[in-house]
């Protein structure tokens, strides 16, 4: 009857109003109800870009969280996985502790670099895909499947501004898995990748040791360091080294190191005192 | 004198396109424009007050214009911006209102609800990126309490003892600040008529599409009262002294 | 990016009792990669006043160069000790000779005048002066020091306090800024003397 | 897999459009925080709405809402767009008690609210939500997400025109991350945490034109919402 | 692109810079020094827009050279190093600004201490135990940020030296077949003929 | 009843003016267990007699949610419930999104009419097959209305459907005239002992097969369950024999 109303004077309230039915409304998580507003436009992908910053090099209005160091690489003991925790959104560093690995199922691993938010929803998307693939298929999902089924999600909104650049990391009856997949559609496998705004710093430190036949302490200390020493350069990259142990029987997770202390303990030499030797009471105003 | 600038209205409003091929096109300007709005709460109700102003860029083009209008009985309504989005909420508002009366089951939509309606229209006009050029006061008396909104082309909203839209907002929004905020219970409707001729009185002198035939509107408990157009006594001495400009 | 956060800095002066202090963070950038962590941006200027230099790193050499020069000719000519007021008209007028192509540089003056007074003061690029009787700050982390600044700074502290608080807030403002950091330091600038520390802070 | 999605998105006509003129968003500023405890949580905002540039529009104009009795929800941004968003969180709130007749736990509002916004992906909600609300143990948690849905709990965020200002302060009272010797983990206690809020704000209005007025606080704790409103700067 | 670092240790300078020149999609030539002998124990290393190397380079080294012959005496690494960041800061305000990274390498023989300062095309300058500019900078920050102690010897340094041009073969988009690499020390300048990696 | 030609479908009328098809679904509204609505002039209730189908299974809902201000209760099949229950959370959500009002129950209850009547008249549909009793509070106050798969609403002080609710019928009929006044409380126990009156003989209302609903001014829409109405049961027995002494 409100319907009825609306149709004979044409309010215009169409997508406002309450969705038609619950089952719609509810399943959000549903694969095919997945379905996103454009602005109408001949460009909805320049209007997103227009609007949204993904970059940080343009004043956009709206400013996304961005700037990463990820690295993973084989080596004989599985896969390790070490990712920084900064977001920044222009110069501000808007968390220091983001996580930026996403536990697909216990054998896989997503890393985020880019929009943050485009990398997470997808691979939620991706772990549901892989959860009702083991269920259809009463076997786990091969990594090389997983990635290719992250790309073709992806590859439907190219060009419209989505950015991720992402490593999706398993360990498969094929041996350990790394693929590297981003938003322009790529996807690639090898033994070593590095991801985001640090990354060429990652890359100079793994290129220098990295050794396949690595004990799994050197293994982990060169992941350490790596992403350490892009922090230390890279000025959108920066607070905790998380890391990840692929193993055949899925990942286990290191302790968190933060990477303000890791400076000093590779420089023993440097001895400065804390700013504070006491906390200080709080000015009223 | 600047020559008249003559813009052919190229925007065209297209409901429908009649085929999936055909370019779909949107407003991308106000053409024929009412400006400022200025309202505020007082003892028995809200004050509402707009010019009968037209114009067409820098033209005065129609004058005789009525932008405050009653929506229901107890709720006003003042427009700023383009006359033809205008008209189309009224053709709206008027067939919503229509609706209601004919079924005739003893409920009324009150000011919150138009306000809360109006305001969907037009956010939900922007999100099509095809907005109503328009700016709205909405103004009520809705179960005992007064009711003052705004909403504007992208569907901002806010309440407040004190509103004006346009031009207004930089040049009557400072007086009726100074005078109204705080004594919104206390200025009778004497009062609050000589406060919204001051403030039209001083759009017109500054507001060059402003003029001084106006329409002034209350809305109370009783209902909604809006005036006939009417002239405001206005005094030019002050041009005198006035020093630069070519003077 | 606008060129003043092309190499990052973040720079505050706090007035305390019978003393001024200044502070610095020490990282030269290139936008987002840091090219040196021992950077200079606060300088002596007499033996109580300091400026403390934020901008393009090149202006910042340039400026402190020509600065150098103007003062000591000006104590050859007077014979006496540039007071930081005076100091700070001398910077304003270097600063605005130059209106028309300006230098990138918005500093900040901290001293202690001939009366033991404190005296600090900013300046923007082309030298408006705007002094102040408890804080300033400039560079890319301004905002946050502006806020860490408002909230914990207080009248009539003295040289220690004064150096607590300059430094929790230098560091917890650096700690919100990706372009500024990587260590720093405070100079405290009493009656008897100037003390300057190096700040242990985050390095990433 | 191949049929996904690609209807939803297709638009087959060229559409034109002469929007030179428009932008479909403004920045209504304003200024929002969250502050978790152990057992409640404060979420507070000024209520300042701006017009984009000097104007104010209104004085006392909300932006933190209620959205259960142990939930609230602070914006900042476009005001149409958080109005929208909220009132959609209230639609998915009362779609999900319908279902499943009781209320929807925190950490899946939090996660809705995520999933909402990323469905504006195309065609952001120019919004910057600060999300809190205790879970089923009781506990306090504050989620911060960006304008398409990036969400991370926190232990405390500032969001806004003034959030610069604020940030670093809570970091440096909450954190205590270069205090020596202070609890680095420890949370501010109930007492604390308003104080906090207030001192943040009032120092917020002395360096930020676009944040005063009124500040409203909203604690949330076992006993559900408790609101306070204290007086800003109007200047 | 060219890519040019230097790393000091206690007595000793290391500057490498790589020997290609190319233009448009063409190479031109692959030997070509791109370091200034500025005095027999300052050499600096020069990268950037083509015709201005050549300009500011022998401008400098002449100017050098010409203090030299007055005075009978040479400029120290640190005189030399700030009298071509002035150069530069005053070109960089005029018409004709020079678009040059530069890396100055010397030894210093009364202090008898190496320094390297690295000034870039808007003549801003900093001391450094290392560096480098430009595009390979980001590759090699990372590989003399884990290597570098102040206290190396020539060896290790050369050592580092090879690390870096590891890295840049394997990771630097452009093909950068050999590399000069000069060391200053209190014998003066020479090459060394690094095995390539 | 027995079968005839006339009742293949709903769009065929028999030679006496009935609507066959139409007629069978209404019968089967009285398969339901039955369901009491009664009125006061503040509030409005719904009374439940729930029923297992089977000893293994728990105890069939008959008292739905709509909104804060309305809810249903069901006779028949419980499926078609359930769809005509979605059609109107959804309506009302949308006038809380569109008018910021709550749905007024009046039209509430003629939208699912309308719906019901389309079923009514268009070849190949079928009739819903369910009954209900919707209660609500407006503006217009409280409101007790029935639902029929005819598509026939009608307001009532208090009404019974579903199996057997022609006993309840004749207590309220003899009762009604006194509802207006009573608290919400005695309202509930008026519900209950017209219920009562519907049971089978040897059943007795007890916490597992009672469910009350009530909503009324300042009371939002509250369904009660299980042990939460024990309280009105013991009610009923009190009153039960305070009648007794009485006789």
């Amino acid at each position: 009857m409100n319907r009825a109303i609306e149709q004979l004077t044409k309010v215009d309230a169409s997508g406002l109003a309450a969705r038609d039915d619950l089952e719609h409304a509810n399943a959000q998580a549903r694969m095919d109800n997945l379905s996103f507003s454009l602005a109408a436009g001949d460009n909805p992908a320049s209007f997103t870009q227009k609007y949204t910053d993904v970059k940080s090099e343009k004043d956009a209005l709206i400013k996304i969280a961005h700037g990463t160091t990820t690295l993973a690489f084989k080596f004989k003991g599985g896969v390790i996985v070490a990712v920084d925790s900064r977001a920044t959104m222009g110069s501000v560093i808007s968390s220091q502790t983001v996580k930026k690995v996403i536990e697909i199922n216990p054998h896989l691993l997503g890393t985020i670099a880019g929009g943050a938010a485009d990398c997470c929803f997808w691979e939620r998307v991706l772990s549901m895909q892989c959860r009702l693939y083991e269920l259809r298929n009463k076997k786990r999902i091969s990594v090389a499947a997983a990635s290719k089924m992250l790309v073709n999600l992806v590859l439907r909104y190219k060009g419209m501004g989505l950015s991720m650049g992402t490593m999706i990391i398993g360990y498969d009856k094929n041996g350990p898995g790394l693929f590297y997949v981003d938003s322009e559609g790529q996807r690639l496998e090898n033994n070593l990748f590095s991801v985001g705004s640090g990354s060429t710093f990652a890359y100079g430190v793994l290129d220098a040791h990295y050794k396949y036949d690595m004990e799994p302490e050197e293994a982990i200390e060169l992941a350490r360091r790596a992403i350490y020493h892009a922090t230390h350069r890279d000025a959108f990259s920066g607070g905790f080294v998380r890391m990840y142990w692929m193993k055949e029987d899925g990942w286990v997770t290191m302790p968190l190191e933060d990477v303000g202390e890791l400076y000093y303990k590779y420089n023993p030499e440097i001895q400065l005192t804390n700013a504070s030797e006491s906390p200080i009471t709080v000015t009223s105003v | 004198m600047d020559p008249i600038e003559l813009r052919l209205p190229h925007t065209l409003q297209r409901p429908q396109a009649t085929s999936n091929h055909e370019p779909i096109t949107h407003s991308t300007e106000p053409i024929v424009t009412g400006t400022s709005v200025v309202a505020f709460k007082y003892k028995d109700g809200i004050m509402m007050a707009a010019d009968c102003l037209g114009s067409y860029g820098r033209m005065a083009m129609f004058r005789n214009e009525r932008r405050l209008m009653a929506v229901g009985k107890t709720t006003l309504l003042g427009m700023s911006g383009d006359i033809s989005d205008y008209q189309h909420m009224q053709h709206t508002l008027e067939n919503i209102m229509t609706q209601e009366y004919d079924m005739d089951d003893g409920q009324r939509l009150g000011t919150k609800s138009i306000y809360k309606c109006i305001s969907k229209i037009m956010y939900n006009r922007r999100s099509k990126m095809n907005p109503l050029w328009n700016s709205y006061v909405i103004a009520g008396v809705d179960s005992g309490e007064k009711v003052l909104g705004y909403v504007d082309l992208i569907g901002t909203t806010y309440e407040s003892p004190t509103i004006a839209t346009g031009y207004g907002s930089h040049m009557a929004q400072p007086i009726l600040r100074k005078v109204v905020e705080g004594r919104e219970d206390e200025i009778t409707e004497e009062e609050a008529v000589k406060i919204i001729e001051d403030c039209m009185r001083v759009l017109y002198y500054r507001d060059a599409r402003a003029f001084n035939k106006l329409t002034r509107a209350k809305v109370t408990a009783q209902g909604v009262e809006i005036t006939e157009p009417y002239s405001l006594e206005t005094n030019w001495d002050f041009a005198e002294s006035i020093v630069g400009y070519g003077a | 990016m606008s060129i003043m956060e092309y190499c990052g800095a973040a720079i505050v002066a706090m007035v305390g009792k019978d003393c001024v202090a200044i502070a610095s963070d020490k990282r030269l950038g290139q936008q987002q990669l840091t090219v040196d962590m021992e950077f200079q941006k606060v300088f002596p200027i007499t033996e109580r006043t300091y400026i403390g230099l934020s901008g393009l790193a090149t202006d910042v050499k340039t400026l402190h160069d020509r600065l150098r020069m103007r003062v000591n000719l000006y104590k050859h000519r007077e014979e006496r000790v540039i007071e930081p007021k005076t100091f700070t008209h001398l910077l304003s007028h270097m600063l605005y000779e130059r209106r028309f192509g300006s230098y990138f540089i918005s500093p900040v003056v901290a001293g202690l005048d001939k009366n033991n007074r404190p005296y600090i003061c900013a300046l923007d690029t082309i030298g408006c002066i705007d002094s102040s009787s408890d804080f300033v700050v400039c560079g890319t982390a301004a905002t946050n020091l502006y806020g860490a600044c408002e909230s914990l700074w207080e009248p009539d502290l003295g040289p220690e306090e004064l150096f607590e608080t300059i430094s929790q807030t230098l560091l917890s403002s650096i700690d919100r800024d990706a372009m500024s950091g990587w260590g720093a330091v405070v100079h405290i600038i009493t009656p008897s003397g100037v003390i300057t520390r190096d700040l242990k802070s985050r390095m990433d | 897999m191949s049929s996904l999605l690609s209807h939803e998105i297709g638009y087959s006509a060229p559409i034109e459009v002469h929007n030179h003129g428009f932008s479909p968003y403004v920045n209504n500023e304003g200024t929002s925080l969250g502050i978790c405890g152990e057992d409640f949580v404060l979420v507070a905002s000024d209520t300042r709405q701006s017009n984009g540039g000097y104007s104010i529009n209104a004085r006392r104009s909300p932006k933190a809402f209620e959205l259960s009795n142990r939930t609230v929800i602070a914006t900042t941004g476009c005001a149409a767009d958080a109005k929208q968003l909220v009132e959609d969180m209230e639609q998915r709130a009362q779609y999900y008690v319908h279902k499943h007749g009781r209320e929807m736990s925190t950490p899946a509002m939090a996660q809705v609210l995520s999933q909402l916004l990323y469905t504006r992906r195309f065609f952001p909600y120019y919004v910057f939500p600060i999300f809190a609300g205790l879970d089923a143990k009781g506990k306090g948690a504050v989620y911060n997400y960006d304008a398409i849905g990036n969400i991370e709990c926190v232990s405390h965020y500032a969001y806004g025109s003034a959030a610069a200002l604020l940030q670093p302060f809570l970091d440096n009272q909450i954190n205590k991350a270069h205090q020596r010797g202070a609890d680095t983990t420890a949370k501010p206690s109930r007492a604390q945490a308003v104080k906090l809020a207030i001192d943040a704000f009032t120092s917020a209005t002395e360096r930020d034109i676009y944040t005063g007025d009124w500040l409203e606080i909203f604690i949330v704790d076992s006993e559900g919402v408790h609101k306070l409103t204290r007086e800003l700067k109007h200047d | 692109m060219d890519a040019q670092f230097a790393i000091v240790g206690r007595d000793f300078a290391i500057s490498v810079t790589d020997t290609g020149v190319s233009r448009s999609i063409v190479k031109m030539k692959h030997n070509q020094d791109k370091s200034w002998q500025l005095t027999p124990y300052t050499i600096m290393t020069v990268t950037g827009e083509p015709g201005d190397i050549e300009m500011f380079s022998e401008y400098i080294q002449s100017n050098i050279k010409l203090y030299s012959v007055r005075n009978a005496q040479d400029l120290t690494p640190k005189e030399i190093a700030n009298f071509i960041r002035g150069e530069l800061a005053e070109a960089l305000r005029s018409r004709n600004a020079f678009s040059v990274n530069l890396l100055v390498t010397g030894f210093d023989k009364v202090t008898g201490e190496a320094s390297l300062y690295r000034i870039d095309y808007l003549a801003s300058m900093a001391k450094v135990p290392f560096g480098s500019h430009a595009t390979p900078s980001f590759i090699l920050y990372s590989v003399l940020d884990r290597e570098y102690t102040p206290d190396i010897t020539l060896e290790q340094g050369l050592e580092i030296v090879k690390k870096c041009i590891a890295a840049l073969k394997t990771r630097f988009v452009v093909d950068m077949p050999e590399f000069t690499v000069k060391v200053v020390d209190a014998q003066g300048t020479r090459s060394i003929d690094i095995v390539q990696v | 009843m027995f079968r005839n030609q006339y009742d293949n479908d709903a769009s065929t009328w028999s030679p006496q003016g009935r609507i066959f098809q139409v007629e069978y679904a209404s019968e089967a509204v009285k398969q339901g267990s039955a369901v009491v609505g009664v009125r006061s002039k503040d509030h409005v209730v719904l009374v439940a007699a729930k029923r297992s189908p089977n000893e293994l299974a728990s105890y069939q809902k008959k008292i739905i949610r709509i909104d804060d201000h309305m809810g249903i209760a069901v006779a028949g099949l419980t499926s078609d419930a359930r769809v005509l229950s979605n059609y109107l959370r959804t309506e009302a959500i949308r006038s809380k999104m569109v008018y910021g009002r709550s749905l007024p129950v009046g039209r509430a209850v003629s939208a699912i009419g309308d719906k019901a009547q389309t079923n009514t008249q268009e070849y190949g549909r079928r009739p819903y097959g369910v009954g209900l009793l919707v209660i609500g509070h407006d503006d217009t106050g409280p409101h007790l209305y029935e639902f029929n798969p005819s598509g026939i609403v009608s307001e009532y002080y208090a009404y019974s459907i579903g199996a057997r609710s022609q006993s309840a019928r004749t207590y309220l009929e003899r009762n009604f005239a006194n509802f207006e006044e009573l608290t919400l409380k005695e309202l509930i126990t008026q519900g209950l002992r017209a219920l009562r009156d519907t049971l089978q003989q040897g059943k007795q209302l007890d916490t597992l097969n009672t469910s009350i609903g009530f909503v009324g001014k300042d009371t939002k829409m509250t369904i009660l369950d299980g042990e939460a109405t024990q309280e009105y049961l013991d009610l009923l027995d009190e009153e039960e024999s305070a009648a007794m002494e009485t006789e």
